[in-house]
């Protein structure tokens, strides 16, 4: 089974209804330990994406990657612009001009999006980012396409690493980002990166069923 | 949540197009949200840009002008403007000479800075050095985390940049002043209350009336350690100590003193907040060469205060004592 | 009550000490709690005093130096100063022109400055002159009230005259400059909350999170009326209709508008604000000749804003661009 | 009966400890229509009286009343500083270099303190002022002396026209003072300046006594 353009594409209008509906809590998450402004970064950002696509659909894989890339980088600012902005471009580049893209193609580009953001931002396992939701999640969908699983399938064990990551940030003390400056008053607290994130792979998982 | 605002997501538009009428000598583009000096760029001149998140008036905009910044980037409130921002303006500014980012230590502006400076490369032929100021002791500096936060040195650097920029010293030059002004420059915060994002709609962090933050930045997050609300005299000693013991500022020449309000503080507060200062120094046998006293760096409306040593030598005084003419900094012009 | 201040009874002295750290050009009489420009009395000039309670920061004290005030008597938070200021100032700045006093309309204001006028006729040959400034339309004028409050005028008025005196005019004809700015200058002010005065130890009014109040003064007391919250948009026609009501601001010379802080609102805001006022102008066929926006008469930490009209002239422009030099105000010097 | 130097003296220390018990009360009543300042204002004052009063005890009711109202000149400022002021300057003069004041002397002395709150604050009746508890209160004390009453009963007759004119404060509009700025929203709170002038008249009935 393949994901076709129209599932990328609703892939990525499903991540910004859930940022939208989340959007407060989102930014009720960043309040705790950070400047209050996650949520509306994002949903500014998504918002922005979906009128982009709204008013001119992509015909490949690369170029809806790329607007939503390019779009993120342009509205959002903060860490997570770039760091989404980033993550999108790099999958656009791994997904290339295609209008399908099988199992292994997407869990690689999903991958190249992870390295972008490690590139970007320099985080590693531990320190309460969303590296964390979403490294496990690369891996998971790795591991289960690997023993064979459908995509739909492995984007549900991803998208359920993807969780379980990002619960396991609420103990952590934070060492990137925002939260670090609060030491070990940041651990407690679900990392918000973390947790949007992670509505990017359910919505996935949601998507490409 | 009370505010001077209409709809929380036109507040920095709406703030800038305030700016632009009520300021002749600064040009604004509205649609990229860049606040210049009117007579950008200024030929042979190194262009300075900086530019951060809103909500810490008049930091940057209020000091774009003739002897400090050449442009600022606005972005939303407490989030560092995009990239394409700062490569426009970079462009704008570049009057041959090459142009210096001056960015403060948050992970979304150094990243956006960051990737503004990739374009401006790949797109234009404009010459760019970044400096990123770090002075905030309250974070730990160390390899493994976001490190310090650029803060109230970020003012200190921008004015005695922009006239080191003045005197026509090229890019190499005017990057090294920057580099020691914040490598001599410490800062340190605290909060009596929170601040609501507009956005947000509510005060970021709930505080009791009988406790204050101590080791805030200025993006309205929660400080190092939460204690009781203590006499000036107190909080004056709690900022002051951790800046005099990460640098020795018992230098000959002193030190620029500038004791900053949050944006809520009254001045008659910072005023008694400074002598308490002074009286600190005093004894730490620290001069104090040159001082600033008011809320240049702030964090919406919170109540609070931080305080920032500069070490000086002939060459800072000379710098910070030349003419400058912006909104927010003015003397001698 | 959340402050950055030691004993409520010591704020306003230690804040004067602050004060006279953080600027060497002025010097501060701490027993009389005056503070002087360093070099008067300036001979053969008129010597200009104001005075007020604190709180207002920063007014006066921030006003006196080269182009403004000669000399500001500081009160209690919220208090007038006492005749015995007022007369030790008028001697220690009259350079052999005579004194002028401005007083902003208050009962208290007023009867020390006439009670330090007797005084100072009888006790020294100064000659003195008083203006008092009652520019707040909120209050209704009238013979039988305390008639109406000094509020922004008072900033402008201090500049406007202090550049008059400066330009060697005789007493007389500075007191005309004052009087001429006081009658072609309005304001109206409101608040979004209230302020604390440190002796009392808690907010001088309860103001819930959906009301403010329209027609405040600058000692934190209650407005004329509370309304709920509403967008900055018409908060801006509530202060500028009633300030446009009470006299015509068409002249072909147009006005400085007077965006101003009340100690609590961010700069963003007040710039949000000068935006709407602007808009409002200019759709009354009003011209903005000159803008000031930012925090300079103020109650303490009150959250809120008033707008100050003034209508000009070519010599009123001349005077309001001339040099300055104080803590508060400073351009071309 | 005549009041004594001593007892004078008495009045104006009597007066000083019931403002100041009072202090926060006065202040509360002016935070309502004023600047919440009346307590400190007058207890600043007051305070400063007594310790002028400690190092250097007045040889005469003239030098008595004069220190009390320089010293509250010279401290309070505001409107109950010039008032006050005012108002003990005119009983010193009145009263003049004696060391006992008998019934109509003193009467006469506290019109002339009423009539230097006139001259100096321009105050009528109605304006919801200190003038509101004083005009009566010193209406009362000259009809009961005419009636023969002696000083002490003919002030505490003055004592409860003094609480009867603050207690009709609180209906009235104000016209004079920073009460006047509220409007009608003045009325319905009782006047800080009519509340702490009737202590000054109870103070006196109870020096006197
Ligand atoms: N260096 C980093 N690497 C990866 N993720 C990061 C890094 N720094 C911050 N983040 C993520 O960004 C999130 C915060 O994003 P946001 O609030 O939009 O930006 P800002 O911190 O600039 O306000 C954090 O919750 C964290 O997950
Ligand atoms: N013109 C006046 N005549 C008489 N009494 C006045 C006048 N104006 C004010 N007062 C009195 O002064 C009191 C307020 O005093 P205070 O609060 O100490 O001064 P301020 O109003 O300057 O803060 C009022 O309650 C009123 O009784
Ligand atoms: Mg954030
Ligand atoms: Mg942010
Ligand atoms: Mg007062
Ligand atoms: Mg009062």
């Amino acid at each position: 089974m393949s994901a076709t353009l129209d599932q990328l594409t609703d892939w990525v209008r499903r991540f910004a209804a859930e940022v939208h509906e989340h959007r407060d809590e989102l930014t009720r998450l960043d309040a705790a330990i950070g400047d209050a402004d996650h949520g509306s970064n994002l949903d500014r950002g998504m918002t922005a994406v979906v009128a982009a696509l709204d008013a001119e659909p992509q015909p490949s894989a690369a170029a809806l990657f790329k607007k939503v890339g390019m779009t993120l980088v342009s509205t959002v600012g903060g860490a997570s612009g770039p760091l989404y902005g980033t993550l999108f471009l790099r999958v656009a580049t791994s997904a290339g001009e295609v209008t399908e893209l099988d199992g292994p193609a997407f869990a690689k580009a999903l991958r190249a999006g992870l390295e972008g953001v490690v590139a970007r931002g320099k985080a590693e396992a531990g320190d309460k980012t969303m590296y964390d939701a979403l490294s496990p999640a690369v891996d998971a969908l790795d591991a289960a396409l690997a023993d064979g699983d459908p995509l739909a399938e492995a984007l549900r064990a991803a998208a359920a690493a993807a969780a379980a990551g990002r619960d396991a940030t609420i103990p952590l003390v934070a060492r990137k980002g925002r939260a670090s400056y609060l030491g070990e008053r940041s651990a407690g607290h679900q990392d918000p990166g973390a947790t949007s994130v992670t509505m990017l792979v359910a919505a996935a998982a949601d998507a490409l069923a | 949540m009370k505010k001077l605002i209409n709809d929380p997501a036109d507040v920095v538009a709406e703030a800038l197009r305030g700016m632009d009428a009520a300021h002749p000598e600064l040009r604004v583009d509205h649609a990229n949200r860049i606040v210049y000096r009117a007579d950008a760029p200024v030929q042979g001149k190194v262009g300075l840009i900086s530019g951060g998140g809103s909500g810490h008036e008049p930091m940057h905009g209020g000091f774009v002008g003739p002897g400090m910044l050449d442009a600022a980037c606005a972005g939303e409130v407490f989030t560092s403007p995009v990239p394409d921002q700062m490569v426009e303006a970079t462009k704008n500014v570049d009057g041959g000479a090459g142009v210096l980012h001056i960015v403060k230590n948050y992970t979304g502006d150094v990243m956006n800075f960051e990737m503004a400076a990739e374009l401006a490369a790949a797109e234009t032929g404009v010459d760019v050095l970044s400096v990123v100021t770090d002075d905030d002791v309250a974070v730990q500096d160390s390899l493994y985390t976001a490190g310090r936060r650029g803060v109230g040195v970020t003012v200190l650097l921008e004015k005695i940049v922009g006239a080191a920029a003045d005197e026509g010293r090229d890019l190499a030059a005017v990057a090294a002043v920057a580099r020691k002004v914040n490598g001599q420059g410490r800062s340190m915060g605290m909060a009596l209350t929170s601040c609501t994002v507009p956005a947000a709609g509510q005060p970021t962090f709930d505080l009791p009336d009988d406790q204050m933050e101590i080791g805030i930045g200025i993006h309205g997050e929660p400080g190092r350690r939460r204690v009781p609300v203590a006499p000036a005299r107190e909080i004056a000693a709690m900022l002051v100590e951790p800046v005099l013991a990460d640098l020795d500022f018992t230098g000959p020449d002193g030190v620029i003193c500038f004791v900053n309000g949050m944006g809520g503080t009254p001045l008659l507060e910072l005023y008694l907040m400074y002598n308490e200062v002074a009286a600190l120094l005093d004894k730490a046998g620290v001069r104090i060469a040159r001082s600033l006293v008011g809320p240049y760096i702030t964090s919406l409306e919170m109540a609070g205060c931080s305080v920032t040593l500069l070490r000086c030598d002939d060459e800072l005084i000379r710098l910070w004592d030349a003419p400058v003419r912006t909104p927010g900094l003015r003397w001698g012009a």
